[in-house]
């Protein structure tokens, strides 16, 4: 299971310096945005494997207030950390792009507002967590945040949407060539590979931290019986 | 005793409790009244702009404050156990929930009387019958909004150490759209709602009332768990 | 930016080596602190079955 | 006949530690268990387990044949805890505390009953002082009214003595003899084996969360 787990990581790895590679050398440039918009082939596959481990942590958080199974919960933490360190980078890599093609840092369009917030939430999970010693509690408590948390996604996103609506209504990039299309799916599976690697290996390291699963050896009773 | 009636209890004991401390209760509302000078000063919003500002700020107000008087809700709680006391009894964790929510959300809602009025003040809004009539119901939505999803993390993070900081990091960016929906609908209210928007916006409130009402009651009781 | 004839952008790569160095290194940056906890967590196990 | 308290092989682990681990016990109606133990040997875990204010990690109890952790159980609404906290509100009189833990544990004593519980408590002259005026002996005393409001069947006592004077502890000791002779089972974990004697027949010790000895009270004293 490890091995695969591993193995799995390092094509993940491997498929994304060459889909890097591919994005950065072999792909045209883009008709309008030139090179910069190269950009797209990491920062696309960060944006859908982040919010599909955000997913996964929706599922592992419902997966454990069903069973109360332990291994529900390491899961749950590793597609929590994924999740974030990819909204991290989501937003680095889109504030680069803005700064480039836009001219400035931030907008408060509708994608990065709901990206920063679902960072927000997700990150405020995360300390939670961190605040909570005994491990019975810190896993119902981060499975009932991550739910609530994911809920709030969508809401988030209309109410962006219809808030800003009055204002601007961003470009989206043009809509992509096919010549751009192999590079982006290469780095969209390394991302997926990578993500699921690194949440079997937080998951296996949290329930090696878990202590021992079997009590203390059992000491003899001294005295009587039940009299 | 049903779990409605239950729920009714919960909820009359903790709005005697924030009766006897009405003196701190008052001091929540003083908070927001102190953070409205503050963001008047922070923006210097006169004329115009004061009117596009004032819902925003009356929101945050209401939000700032809330955290408090969310904290203190607990804190009788914790002080000396007396929710482990009530979780002894045969009682429906479902009901101190929602008791526990509804007395949140009428302190919440009794903000308003103080905070609406001063923003009127301070921004120079006209008020009238009707559009306050509007007002109040929305300032209802928002404390329903806050209250549920409010007393949820406030019971966990009663807990735990740390408690000041973790409780508005997880609830002021799930209470968003409750800010954003509030600033929009009072903005609409005050300065016309010429593309009909109104409805559409007290309608995303209430759909994220309804949310959170069911789902925060759901889990409730598994937080319970130790 | 500097915009060409077209209105295309020129330039723009060290915006682009950035994006790419700053995922990179954040995801060294998570791999290595797992492995830094793996060790830590084998270390308490052994402890415990010591104990 | 069946037992009012069993637990099988349980056990409750916080973070690494194993708080409790393979605690067997069987405490039938009208008998008196004493559980002994150094601070921090799990004596507290153990009461908190057995009311269902914590899930265990391993094994089960059970209360009255029920399980004490689902809400509305048999078991929840005929055990009480009397612990360290007294449960109480601090801005809630004594009368108002009854009349809430009566109103929400579904029972139906008159406020004539409330008010001649505080009196038998000795609390009659303070029913309308709030309880952050009170005195831990009055706050202990408050909590222990618990006991006449529930009538319980399982009674978990931890360190009931402290805080109390003389009346109270005889107070307290005829309360728990009166329970017992109905039939209630009583747990009592407590560093004064002397002043629980009356009313308990057994006796086990808690060392770091395993039953290290049981057996009579008469035997506890030798074998310490």
């Amino acid at each position: 299971m490890r091995n695969v787990a591993t193995g799995i990581g390092l094509l993940g790895i491997l498929l994304l310096l060459v889909g890097s590679y591919v994005g950065l050398f072999v792909a045209p440039p883009e008709r309008h945005m030139g090179d910069v918009q190269r950009i797209m082939y990491v920062h696309v596959p960060t944006a859908w494997i982040g919010l599909l481990c955000s997913t996964f942590a929706m599922i592992f958080a419902v997966a454990y207030l069903w069973t109360g199974r332990n291994r529900w919960d390491d899961r749950l933490v590793g597609a929590l950390e994924i999740s974030v360190i990819l909204g991290g980078l989501l937003l680095v890599q889109g504030m680069l792009w803005g700064r480039v093609t836009w001219g400035i840092w931030w907008t408060w369009d509708v994608r990065l507002t709901t990206s920063l917030i679902m960072f927000l939430l997700f990150a405020g999970v995360l300390a939670l967590r961190s605040f909570v010693e005994e491990p019975l509690r810190r896993a119902t408590w981060s499975s009932v945040a991550t739910i609530i948390a994911y809920v709030d996604v969508p809401l988030v996103y209309f109410c962006v949407r219809w808030f800003r609506s009055l204002h601007q209504v961003q470009s989206s990039p043009e809509t992509v060539h096919s010549s751009m299309i192999i590079p982006l799916r290469i780095n969209a599976f390394a991302m997926l590979f990578i993500a699921i690697w690194l949440i079997a290996w937080r998951a296996r390291i949290e329930s090696k931290s878990r202590g021992a699963e079997r009590p203390p050896e059992r000491i003899e009773i001294q005295g009587a019986q039940n009299g | 005793m049903s779990t409605f009636q239950q729920t009714l209890f919960v909820a009359r004991k903790d709005l005697l409790l924030g009766w006897r401390a009405r003196t701190r209760t008052l001091a929540v509302a003083l908070f927001g009244m102190v953070t409205l000078v503050l963001f008047s000063f922070a923006v210097a919003a006169d004329g115009e702009v004061g009117v596009s500002a004032a819902a925003g700020f009356l929101i945050v107000a209401l939000l700032l404050s809330s955290i408090l008087s969310l904290e203190e809700s607990f804190r009788l709680e914790t002080e000396d156990r007396a929710l482990e006391g009530l979780l002894l009894l045969p009682v429906d964790p479902v009901a101190i929930f929602y008791g526990k929510a509804i007395a949140n959300f009428v302190l919440l809602v009794l903000l308003g009387p103080v905070l609406l009025p001063l923003t009127a003040i301070f921004f120079s809004l006209e008020l009238d019958g009707a559009n306050l009539l509007g007002m109040a119901l929305l300032w209802l939505l928002a404390a329903a909004g806050i209250a549920a999803p409010g007393t949820l993390y406030a019971s966990m993070t009663s807990r735990v150490t740390g408690r000041d900081v973790v409780l508005p990091l997880l609830l002021f960016p799930l209470t968003l759209p409750i800010l954003m929906a509030g600033v929009r609908s009072f903005d609409l209210i005050l300065r016309g709602d010429a593309m009909s928007q109104l409805k559409g916006w007290t309608l995303l409130l209430a759909a994220f009332d309804l949310v959170y009402w069911v789902l925060c009651g759901a889990l409730f009781s598994r937080t319970l768990e130790e | 930016m500097a915009e060409g004839p077209a209105g295309v952008i020129i330039g723009g790569w060290p915006y682009v080596i950035t994006a790419y160095s700053i995922t990179a290194v954040a995801l060294a940056l998570n791999i290595a602190r797992l492995a830094a906890r793996e060790r830590k967590a084998d270390k308490n196990k052994e402890s415990d079955s010591n104990g | 006949m069946t037992p009012s308290v069993i637990t099988r092989s349980l056990g409750k682990r916080f973070g690494r530690k194993w708080a409790l681990a393979h605690v067997d016990l069987e405490v039938a109606a009208g008998q008196g268990l004493l559980v002994v133990g150094d601070n921090g040997s799990g004596k507290t875990t153990l009461l908190r387990l057995l009311a269902g204010l914590l899930l265990p990690t391993l094994g089960e109890v059970e209360i009255l044949g029920s399980s004490p952790q689902q809400p509305g159980s048999e078991a929840r609404s005929h055990l009480s805890l009397v612990g360290h906290q007294g449960f109480l509100y601090e801005a809630l009189t004594p009368l108002e505390t009854l009349a809430l833990w009566n109103r929400l544990g579904g029972r139906r004593k008159s406020v004539a009953e409330l008010e001649n519980l505080l009196a038998e408590a000795g609390l009659a002259a303070d029913r309308d002082t709030r309880v952050s005026g009170f005195s831990s002996g009055m706050r202990k005393r408050l909590s222990l009214t618990r006991l006449h409001l529930e009538n319980p069947r399982v009674v978990l006592l931890d360190e009931p003595f402290t805080a109390l004077d003389q009346a109270g502890r005889e107070w307290l000791l005829s309360t728990l003899s009166r329970l017992r002779a109905d039939g209630a089972a009583l747990i009592v974990a407590s560093h004064d084996p002397q002043r629980a004697a009356p009313i308990c027949d057994r006796a086990i010790r808690i060392e770091r969360g395993q039953i290290s000895w049981q057996g009579s009270l008469g035997d506890l004293e030798s074998a310490s």
